[in-house]
């Protein structure tokens, strides 16, 4: 899909845009969560090690894609769920206020 | 499955997770942002797993299977004061899986013999090159922040000049690499420079710092995937690692600011180290003793008390507070006195590291009050009660132009009518520095654990009244 | 450089999140200066127009190219130069406040 | 030029672009966002120069210079209170040049025999279709504006019948074009309908609503760059395209949100053609008198005066009156009053219509006061001025469900201590319904063209002293 440098370039350099926009607009309060869970993002990567790991024949290749898997995996599930273990904690004021 | 519909699944994968990001915008929607981010990259997996070329299912189901357990472990078991050295740990796992996934693919360019073209040679070297620092640079930061290792900065003679001898050698074999993509010599020697370099540029940098660094490293690790999105050709990867990118110097940057420090001075400064002693000399020319008070003597000054602010600090987390200081906050309020909370933007050691914790002890977030927003607060404040913070209430920030902090922006509590401090001795805090405010005749010490404090404080008032 | 359709859509989309996004951060002030200056960048399709209007032979194509390249000039030049001579006129307050 | 290199440009023209737009986020920055806008379209257009195969540079040049020409022309020449029709007429030529383009395209596949594909016969369609329905809809929009026609809603039975059937009949033939992008004659039929559809969709629109049509009518002419962008495989023209499609969006939704209307409700609601006898029954059951006032009198108050927040409104405009105000407000200001000016987001016939003109006059953007910011301050103000402004300050919107206007946002004068209202006489604004604001004890009308009324207070207050 992206055999074109230039069309890959553009995709990059606007999501590079979306996330500076997006990043920025979340508060302070956030900003741990804003960290792990973007952490977590970064575990996309799982992707690239699923094709590696994913061919028929065992090669060297095949052993670093499924060391990567792991590695990917443990960043992604745990990114995500320690993010939704601090984000289920912030609570607004309950009545008593 | 058709190869353009699984592309436009990666094209509805990155959709899904900027929005999932945008969500994280505020605490209402926040859960569910992190929820539509989990789905976004769900749908990515998926989407890969339908590939053409994609067989070894066990080999995958298996890699997953493992890495989940590991990943559940870590994020139930971890402590929320120990964030910090979480997200290095997972952050390190995502660099390595990043420079894994580029050797991979350099390997079987290798064994089929075809040469790579185009960008990708240029993306494999990126992506083993910045996964591979990201990956021992992480797991240095890991160790620091867990005292696995000491927290100070190590720093030798000619640190900076090794460094960056060993940068250039191994941005030399990458250009190498680039020329010549199937020579493997300058490959090998490239990973073991990178992973070299990521724990001897993370050494210098004190325990405290450590949060800048992962937060460099987790903008690192998101060029990472980048990168192998380019080997790839995925543009699924690409957006995701652009987005993590750009959000790792966010924070990065906005940590800097609120310590008023260049991010030059973090990675090289050494801060922590020769400083320390230094700028303790600087202000502490004369020899002032500060008082000590008890418990006791600051339930007088609340029982008169209609207002208090909360400033928590590095020292709340270490001494596991934030549930004392919880009860404290509640009694203080059923006694009509109104109690908010100052956060400061690098009060702790994570940016918005004092916000989980409070709200892990059921703080609501409407009561923690970011710092310019409270700041004109204080002096309409009977009580500032300063819990184990100490540089980021430092009022030299504001007046000292010799003081290594000055410039930072800081929570101005000297300004309230009484001021209590809660810290176990006279040590400076991070920065090394003594701080006036000490001193200050409205100011009363109270020292001891911080958790210990809170809970005689609430006994305290409790009693009076 | 957009014969791969997934690649035109990844870019379409993501720059309308970028749109969205930096739009929406101009203040209400700056209302009808956005208006106009957004109004002269889809006038943009005077790329479109001299592509069309540029080839050699004289042909019904070319013509609408020219007629396109006229009416798409109006729009950039008018919309640019009214919007400068409006931004222009916004001033901060003067000392004697 | 090197294929490559060139669409590196328009990434470059694109990020220049989008750059820019960011600019325009603060008043100080906005003026270079424009060049930098500007800028980036100058690198496409040299960009495109560039490509190969296009070679007739006279005629090229030709139709730069006339188009040039005509924009110079029109954009010295024009007032500033004929902002709304200027974006029109502007806009309608972008949305035309796609057209034109779009059916270039067509002719040239059609010349060669060669069918296009993928996604490019859908694109030309979309582009034709779009930037036709732009052209006719944003000429008509002039039109009203500039009184070449009335700016009434034209009404007649059957008219949504109408116009839907004709919609699906131009859907249809696209469909058609999109089967057999070949075949020219659905084509035509598609052009006319798509020309007839733009005057039929926007004569049923009250002259006033215009603004929102205009607004939504520059979000299509963006669309339909955007589909000319995948017709020639161009990343630059789908970018710029797209970000213009967004800006007109969230612009009509400012708009819709800030009349508290929904898009469905403008665009087919004939606002200001039936509505307006049915509403103005509504609250007009009794028969009030309001009393009329002399500038004298109002200058007397004004020699009592503290404060005093200005509210203009699309009568200011109308009169010209931008600079005979500012006048005022310095002279009050001489007199120690504090002068605001508050601008609701709908006052005037376009969004942030009130800043430019008062602007132009040499107000300081500082005191132009948003709604939400100032609404708090009346009770406290002395005296709220208001000069050509109707429905955004009538109380009916805040209280009395019955109205056409409930709901929507107003700015709160009535709470001020004494309202002054100049308007030539007891009609209504643009919505058609009185305004029990006019009766209030508190209120004083002060009736005449707002320039003249102005100028009189100026003289009024000035003799006084
Ligand atoms: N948050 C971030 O993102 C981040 C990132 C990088 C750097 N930093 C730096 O970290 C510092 C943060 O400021 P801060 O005010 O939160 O912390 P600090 O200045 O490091 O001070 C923390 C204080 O807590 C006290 N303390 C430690 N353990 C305690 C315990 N168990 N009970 C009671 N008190 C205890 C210590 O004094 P005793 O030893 O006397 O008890 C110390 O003075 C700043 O210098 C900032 O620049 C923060
Ligand atoms: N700004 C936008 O983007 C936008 C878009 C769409 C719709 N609208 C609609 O436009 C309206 C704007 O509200 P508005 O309060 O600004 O205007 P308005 O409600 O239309 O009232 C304007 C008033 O100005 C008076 N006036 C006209 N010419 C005058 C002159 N020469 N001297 C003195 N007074 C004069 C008129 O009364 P007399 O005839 O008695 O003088 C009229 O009552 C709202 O209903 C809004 O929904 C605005």
């Amino acid at each position: 899909m992206l055999d074109n440098p230039a069309a890959a370039l553009t995709i990059f350099v606007l999501a590079i845009f979306v996330g500076f926009e997006v990043i920025s607009k979340v508060p302070p309060l956030l900003h741990t969560p804003l960290m792990s869970g973007s952490n977590a993002i970064s575990g996309i990567t799982i992707v690239g090690a699923i094709l590696a790991a994913g061919s028929e024949e065992r090669t060297l290749s095949t052993v670093l894609g499924f060391v990567a898997i792991v590695f990917a995996t443990i960043n992604v599930v745990g990114g995500f769920l320690v993010t939704n273990r601090m984000l289920s904690m912030f609570k607004k004021k309950p009545d008593r206020a | 499955m058709n190869a353009q519909l699984i592309q436009f699944a990666y094209l509805a994968s990155a959709v899904l997770l900027i929005v999932g990001m945008r969500n994280l915008g505020s605490p209402k929607t926040a859960p569910r942002g992190n929820l539509i981010a989990a789905a976004g990259l769900l749908v990515a997996v998926v989407a890969t797993l339908l590939v053409q070329g994609v067989v070894s299912y066990g080999t995958i189901l298996a890699g997953i299977v493992v890495g989940s357990a590991i990943g559940v472990v870590l994020a139930t078991r971890i402590q929320m004061t120990a964030m910090p050295q979480m997200v290095a740990l997972l952050n390190g796992f995502g660099g390595g899986a990043s420079a894994l996934v580029a050797s991979a693919e350099l390997l079987s360019y290798v064994r089929v013999g075809e040469e790579p073209t185009g960008i990708v040679p240029l993306a494999i070297v990126l992506g083993v090159l910045i996964g591979g620092l990201t990956f021992t640079g992480s797991l240095v930061a890991f160790a620091k922040l867990q005292e696995l290792v000491s927290g100070a900065a190590v720093v030798y003679p000619g640190q900076q000049f090794v460094n960056g001898l060993l940068a250039l050698i191994t941005l030399g074999l990458g250009a190498a690499m680039v020329m010549n993509p199937l020579g493997l010599d300058p490959y090998f020697g490239m990973v073991a420079l990178a992973l070299l370099l990521g724990v001897l540029l993370v050494i210098p940098i004190g325990g405290a710092d450590m949060p800048v660094v992962i937060s460099l490293l987790n903008s690192y690790s998101g060029l990472a995937a980048c990168a192998t999105g380019f080997v790839l050709g995925n543009a699924g990867l690409v957006i995701s690692g652009s987005l993590v990118g750009a959000s790792g110097i966010i924070l990065t940057k906005i940590m800097c600011d609120a310590m008023n420090r260049s991010l030059g001075n973090v990675l090289f400064g050494a801060f922590g180290a020769v400083d320390q002693t230094v700028s303790a000399g600087a202000s502490g020319g004369e020899q002032r003793t500060a008082k000590g008070y008890t418990p006791e003597d600051a339930a007088v000054i609340f029982s008169n008390a209609r207002s208090c602010i909360i400033v928590p600090g590095y020292g709340m987390a270490v001494a596991q507070a934030q549930h004392a200081v919880r009860e404290l906050s509640d009694l203080l309020e059923s006694k009509d006195i109104s109690v908010k909370f100052a956060i400061h933007p690098v009060a702790g050691r994570m940016p918005g590291h004092m916000n989980v914790l409070l709200a892990e002890a059921d703080v609501p977030y409407e009561n923690l009050v970011e710092m310019d927003q409270i700041n004109s607060e204080f002096p309409e404040t009977d009580v500032a009660l300063v819990i184990g913070a100490n540089d980021v209430v430092n009022p030299d920030a504001r007046t000292d132009k010799g003081s290594p902090i000055y410039g930072m922006p800081i929570l101005d509590v000297d300004r309230a009518q009484h001021v209590f401090v809660i810290k176990r001795s006279m040590n400076p805090g991070f920065a090394g520095v003594q701080n006036p405010l000490f001193f200050n005749d409205n100011t009363m010490m109270i020292f001891g654990d911080a958790k210990g404090v809170a809970l005689k404080l609430v006994e305290a008032v409790r009693d009076l009244s």
